[in-house]
C-alpha cells in the first residue's frame, strides 16, 4: 500500500497531467482547456512555493559553517545571511513597491548581478586571445569566421574592405541559421524522447531517493 | 467540426508516430536487438583526460549543469548524470577523487546517490565524503558560477567535464577551469553557448550528442533505444526536406503549408 | 619553457600575453573612450529599420503586449533598446499591456517607467496601459494568457482587470495587434523560443523580440520561419533606433568604446596567432 | 562632484569588488560574493510570496475555495526534509514535473521540429541569389541533421561520412561567427559598470 502512495501515485499524476495538457492542446475540446487552465494556474503558485527551498538549503549550510566558525568562511556566511534576511523583512514588510525595498534592491543586487554578468566581458577577451588559434583545421575555421565578424562589429573593418560585412551578415544568416536549426531539430527530438520516457514513468529521477 | 485544433494535425502525427516509434525501438533493444551506438571523440577524451588526471595525483571535476530536474532542461541534466555514473565508476576504480559541484537541489540527491553506488561497488563506501565531494552550491547561476572558481583555485582539477544545462556562465567556466591547466570536456545543447565551449574546452560533445554519449556510456535500453527512434526521425526529416524542395521547385505548391497543418 | 620560465623571445611572449595586461588595457581603453568621444557615424540597418516599421504600424487603439523579461546584468545592452522603443510605443495612440515572467524584470519594468514618465506622453495607468506585474509559471502563464488575457485577474496592485477601461474589448489572442518581448530569459520562462512556441507558433500574432546581440543566432531561425517577424539586438541597432525614434541615448554613446575594444580584441588575436606561428614553425625542423 | 549618494557608493564598492576578481581571488570580492548570493536568495522568497499571493492567496479569500489545492501543494513541497515523510514532497513535485515536461515537449514538436522542416523548403526564386541562400540553408541543415545520426553506421562512415563532416564544418564557421559576434554583448555589459563608476558615481561629466 505504501508503495503504492508513495511511487505510483505519483507517477500517476505526472502522466495524467501529462495526457490532459496534451488533449488540451492538440484537440478542440473547450471542457480539457478548463482543467489545464486550472493545473497550469496551480502550477505557478507551487513553483512560487519552491523558491523557498533554495534559502533553507542556504540557511542550513551558512549557519553550520557560523556555529561552527569555520576559519575563512564564517564571517562571510554571516554577510551572506544577514543580506538575505535583509531582504526578506523589507521584502515582507512592504511589498516590492515599498521604496525602501526599490532602493536596497538598486544598490545591492542590480550592481552585483550586472556586474557579474559584465564580468563575461574580461573572460571572453583572453578566451579569444586563447582559443582564436589556428592549431587544427577546424580551429582555424573558427579563428577565420571569428575575425570577420568581430571586423564586421567594428568599424575598421567595413573601411578596410566593404566587403566584412556583407560577409559577416551572410555568415549570421544564412549559414548560423541552418546549422542551429539542424542542431535544434536534432536536440529536439532528444528532449521529446526523454520528455515521453518521463510522462509514462520510465524515468523516475525526480522521484528521489527510493 | 474540428477535433484537432488547427496548425496542429501534423505535428500530433509526428508527435504520435514518434512516441510509438521510441516504444518499439526500446522494446527491440529490451529483446536483444543490436543497436550500436557511434563512438564520439569526446568519449576517448573523457577516458584521457581521467587518466592524465590520476598520472598526476590531482581530482576530476564532473559538472553536471545549471539544469533542474523539473524545467525545461531536464533532458540536459538527466544525461549529464548519466556521464556522471560512468566518470564516477572510472575515477574511483582508479583511486582518483572526484568533485561534482550543483546547483539546483534536486539534482543534489541524485548525484549523490551515483556516487555512492561507484564506492560501493569498487568495495570502499568508507572512502565516499558526501559533503566534500558532492558540493552543493546555488541555485542561482552566478553565484554557482563563482563557487566553481573558487573550487578550481583550491582543488586545482587536472580534467573538468562539463556535461548539462550551461548558460552565460559557460565562457567563464571554461576560462577558469583553462587557467589552472585542466584538461576540459564540455557538452551542451543550449545553442548560445556551444561557440564558447567549442573554442575554450579541448573536446565538445554538440547538441544531441549529449544524450548519445550519455546513452553509450549507461548502455541503459531506454535511452539506446530512444536514439534509434531520433536516428529515424531524422532520416525522415531529411528526406522530406530533399523531396518537399524538389516537388517545390518542380512547381508543386503548398508543401510547407501541408507541413503546417 | 615550463610555467615558471620566463619567455625565451618576443614570439613566445606573445603566445602568452598575460591575463592581467589584456584586462588593463581593455579597462583602460573603455574609460578613455567614454570620456573622450570620437563620435564616429553610424547608419541605420534593415533589422532595425523593420522592427520600427512593425511597431509603427500598430493601429490606432491596438493592443500591445509588452513583455519585459531581463534582469539588471542585461541592463547595458537591453535598456538602451528598451528606452527607445518604449518611448516609441507610448508616442503612439496604442493600449499598451506590460507583462513580467522573470522576477527581476518587475523592477527593471518600474526603474524605466520611472525614467520615463508615461504621463509625460499623455498616457493614464489604467486607460493606456496596464502593469499586470511579475508571475511565476512561464510559459505555463503564457500559454493561458493567449486564451483568456484576463487571466491574471488583477493588475500588479491588486486592481480587478475588469474595471481598468484599458483591458475592455480585450479578451484573447485575437484581440492584440503586436507582442514585443525584452528578453534575456532561459528557455521555460519568457525566452524569445517560448514566445515563439506559445503564441507566435499557434495564434501567429506578429511577435518582436528584442535580445542581447549574442542571442540573434538562436532567433534566427524562427526569424526566417516568420514566426518572429523582427529583431532587435546589440547596442549598435539601439543606436540606431535612437536615431530613428529621434532620441539619443546611451546607444549611442557606447558605440565609440565598442569599436575600439572590438580592434583590440582583434589586435591581441592576431598577435597570438603570429606568436603561435612563428614558434610552430621554428619547432619544426 | 564625486557622487554624495550612499546608495551610489555601496554599488560602486560592490562594482569594484566583483571586477577584482579578474586580476585574483580575494576577501573583497568574496565578501562581495556572499552577499550577493545571500541577496538573491532573499529577492527570489519576496517574489514568490508576491506571486503565490496573487495567483492563489487573494482569489482564495475572495470564496474561490480551489485554491487551496495549489496552497497545500506548495507547502507539501517542504515535506523533502523530514526524515519519514519526505515522500510526500513528490505530490508537487509530480505535478511540476508533469506541468513542464508536457508544456515544453507539446509545443517543441510544432516549433523546433515540423515547422523548422517547412521552413527549409524553399520554391524557385526569381532571384538567384535567393535561390543560392536557399540551397545553402538546405545543404548545410541537412549535413548537419546527418552529423548527428549515432545508429546508421553506414550512414557515418565512408563516402557519406563525409556528408556528415560538412555538417561539421559548417558548425564550425557557425560558432566562430556567433563567437566574433557575442564579443559585442559582452563588452557592452562591462562597458555599463564602467559607465557606472565614471559618471554616476565619480560624475566625471
Amino acid at each position: 500500500m505504501s508503495e503504492v502512495l508513495r511511487k505510483n501515485v505519483p507517477l500517476a499524476i505526472t502522466f495524467l497531467i501529462g495526457m490532459v495538457l496534451f488533449v488540451e492542446w492538440f484537440l478542440a475540446v473547450p471542457q480539457i482547456g478548463v482543467a489545464g487552465t486550472a493545473l497550469r494556474d496551480f502550477g505557478v503558485t507551487v513553483s512560487a512555493f519552491a523558491l523557498g527551498l533554495g534559502a533553507i538549503n542556504l540557511f542550513a549550510l551558512h549557519g553550520g559553517h557560523i556555529k561552527a566558525r569555520t576559519k575563512n568562511q564564517w564571517i562571510y556566511s554571516l554577510a551572506l545571511l544577514a543580506a538575505l534576511l535583509l531582504f526578506i523583512i523589507v521584502g515582507v514588510q512592504q511589498g516590492v513597491q515599498g521604496s525602501q525595498y526599490k532602493w536596497i534592491y538598486n544598490n545591492i543586487i542590480v550592481p552585483l548581478s550586472a556586474t557579474m554578468y559584465g564580468a563575461i566581458g574580461f573572460y571572453i577577451a583572453s578566451g579569444a586571445y586563447r582559443a582564436l588559434r589556428a592549431r587544427t583545421k577546424e580551429a582555424t575555421v573558427l579563428l577565420i569566421t571569428g575575425v570577420i565578424l568581430l571586423l564586421r562589429n567594428a568599424p575598421i573593418g567595413p573601411a578596410l574592405w566593404d566587403g566584412f560585412p556583407i560577409i559577416g551578415s551572410w555568415i549570421m544568416d544564412i549559414v548560423t541559421t541552418a546549422v542551429y536549426r539542424g542542431i535544434m531539430m536534432g536536440s529536439s527530438l532528444g528532449i521529446l524522447a526523454l520528455g515521453i520516457r518521463t510522462l509514462i514513468g520510465m524515468e523516475r529521477g525526480y522521484l528521489g531517493r527510493e | 467540426m474540428e477535433i484537432i485544433a488547427k496548425g496542429k494535425i501534423v505535428a500530433l502525427l509526428v508527435f504520435v508516430a514518434f512516441w510509438i516509434a521510441v516504444l518499439v525501438y526500446i522494446r527491440l533493444v529490451q529483446g536483444g536487438r543490436k543497436v550500436e551506438i557511434r563512438r564520439l571523440a569526446a568519449l576517448d577524451a573523457i577516458d584521457e583526460a581521467i587518466g592524465r588526471a590520476v598520472e598526476m595525483g590531482k581530482p576530476i571535476m564532473m559538472n553536471p549543469g545549471l539544469g533542474s530536474l523539473s524545467g525545461t532542461f531536464a533532458a540536459d541534466t538527466v544525461a549529464g548524470l548519466a556521464v556522471l555514473d560512468y566518470c564516477s565508476r572510472k575515477v574511483i576504480s582508479y583511486g582518483a577523487r572526484l568533485i561534482v559541484p550543483i546547483a539546483q537541489p534536486d539534482v543534489m540527491p541524485l548525484a549523490s546517490d551515483i556516487v555512492r553506488q561507484a564506492y560501493l561497488a569498487a568495495g570502499k563506501p568508507q572512502e565516499f565524503k558526501a559533503e566534500e565531494q558532492i558540493r552543493y552550491l546555488s541555485p542561482d547561476q552566478f553565484a554557482w558560477t563563482v563557487g566553481i572558481q573558487g573550487l578550481a583555485e583550491r582543488e586545482k582539477p587536472a580534467a573538468n567535464i562539463m556535461i548539462g544545462y550551461f548558460a552565460a556562465e559557460a565562457m567563464i567556466l571554461a576560462e577558469s577551469l583553462a587557467r589552472v591547466g585542466a584538461l576540459q570536456v564540455g557538452g551542451l545543447t543550449n545553442t548560445f553557448q556551444i561557440p564558447f565551449f567549442v573554442a575554450s574546452c579541448d573536446f565538445v560533445l554538440i547538441g544531441e550528442e549529449i544524450f548519445a554519449a550519455g546513452a553509450y556510456l549507461s548502455k541503459d535500453s531506454k535511452a539506446i533505444g530512444s536514439i534509434a527512434g531520433e536516428d529515424l526521425f531524422k532520416i525522415v526529416a531529411i528526406i522530406t526536406i530533399i523531396a518537399g524542395t524538389i516537388l517545390s521547385l518542380l512547381g508543386v505548391p503548398g508543401i510547407p503549408a501541408l507541413i503546417q497543418m | 619553457m615550463t610555467k615558471d620560465n620566463k619567455p625565451e623571445d618576443i614570439w613566445e611572449r606573445l603566445d602568452r600575453i598575460p591575463r592581467h595586461v589584456f584586462y588593463t588595457l581593455l579597462l583602460g581603453l573603455m574609460i578613455v573612450s567614454l570620456l573622450v568621444p570620437l563620435g564616429l557615424p553610424i547608419k541605420v540597418g534593415a533589422a532595425t529599420r523593420k522592427f520600427y516599421d512593425i511597431v509603427d504600424a500598430v493601429p490606432n487603439d491596438g493592443v500591445v503586449v509588452f513583455d519585459i523579461s531581463f534582469s539588471p546584468g542585461a541592463d547595458p545592452e537591453l535598456g538602451p533598446q528598451f528606452t527607445a522603443i518604449l518611448h516609441h510605443v507610448f508616442s503612439k495612440p496604442v493600449r499598451v499591456l506590460f507583462t513580467v515572467f522573470v522576477q527581476d524584470g518587475q523592477m527593471m519594468l518600474q526603474i524605466y517607467l520611472d525614467r520615463l514618465k508615461p504621463e509625460t506622453y499623455g498616457k493614464v495607468y489604467g486607460k493606456d496601459w496596464v502593469n499586470f506585474g511579475y508571475r511565476a509559471g512561464g510559459i505555463s502563464a503564457m500559454a493561458e494568457l493567449a486564451k483568456d488575457m484576463t487571466f491574471f485577474k488583477t493588475d500588479y496592485k491588486g486592481t480587478p482587470l475588469s474595471e481598468l477601461a484599458v483591458m475592455k474589448g480585450v479578451k484573447d489572442y485575437r484581440d492584440v495587434s503586436l507582442i514585443i518581448t525584452v528578453t534575456t530569459a532561459s528557455g521555460g520562462l519568457s525566452s524569445p523560443e517560448d514566445w515563439v512556441q506559445q503564441w507566435a507558433t499557434p495564434y501567429k500574432t506578429p511577435l518582436l523580440v528584442a535580445m542581447l546581440k549574442m542571442m540573434i543566432p538562436n532567433t534566427l531561425p524562427y526569424f526566417e520561419a516568420g514566426q518572429v517577424k523582427a529583431y532587435m539586438g546589440g547596442t549598435d541597432q539601439a543606436a540606431e533606433y535612437e536615431l530613428l525614434v529621434e532620441r539619443p541615448g546611451k546607444g549611442l554613446a557606447y558605440t565609440d568604446a565598442l569599436t575600439n575594444v572590438h580592434l583590440l580584441v582583434i589586435a591581441f588575436v592576431i598577435l597570438g596567432n603570429v606568436g603561435y606561428l612563428v614558434r610552430q614553425r621554428r619547432k619544426k625542423p | 562632484m564625486i557622487s554624495t549618494d550612499i546608495g551610489v557608493w555601496i554599488a560602486a564598492f560592490f562594482t569594484i569588488f566583483i571586477m577584482s576578481y579578474a586580476y585574483k581571488d580575494n576577501p573583497l570580492f568574496k565578501f562581495a560574493e556572499h552577499v550577493y548570493v545571500g541577496a538573491a536568495a532573499g529577492h527570489a522568497v519576496v517574489m514568490g510570496i508576491v506571486s503565490a499571493s496573487t495567483s492563489s492567496w487573494i482569489p482564495l479569500t475572495k470564496g474561490q475555495i480551489i485554491h487551496i489545492i495549489p496552497l497545500v501543494l506548495g507547502l507539501l513541497l517542504y515535506t523533502r526534509y523530514h526524515p519519514r515523510y519526505y515522500w510526500v514532497s513528490r505530490y508537487p513535485i509530480a505535478l511540476l514535473v508533469g506541468l513542464g515536461t508536457a508544456i515544453s515537449i507539446r509545443t517543441v514538436i510544432a516549433a523546433n521540429f515540423t515547422q523548422q522542416i517547412a521552413a527549409t523548403i524553399k520554391p524557385l526564386s526569381a532571384v538567384p541569389l535567393t535561390n543560392f541562400n536557399n540551397l545553402v540553408v538546405l545543404v548545410v541543415t541537412v549535413t548537419v541533421l546527418w552529423h548527428f545520426l549515432f545508429t546508421q553506421h553506414k550512414l557515418a562512415t565512408g563516402n557519406f561520412g563525409l556528408i556528415g563532416k560538412f555538417g561539421r564544418y559548417a558548425m564550425m564557421v557557425a560558432f566562430g561567427a556567433a563567437f566574433g559576434n557575442t564579443v559585442m554583448t559582452r563588452m557592452v555589459l562591462l562597458l555599463g559598470r564602467v559607465d557606472f563608476l565614471l559618471f554616476e558615481w565619480l560624475k566625471l561629466r
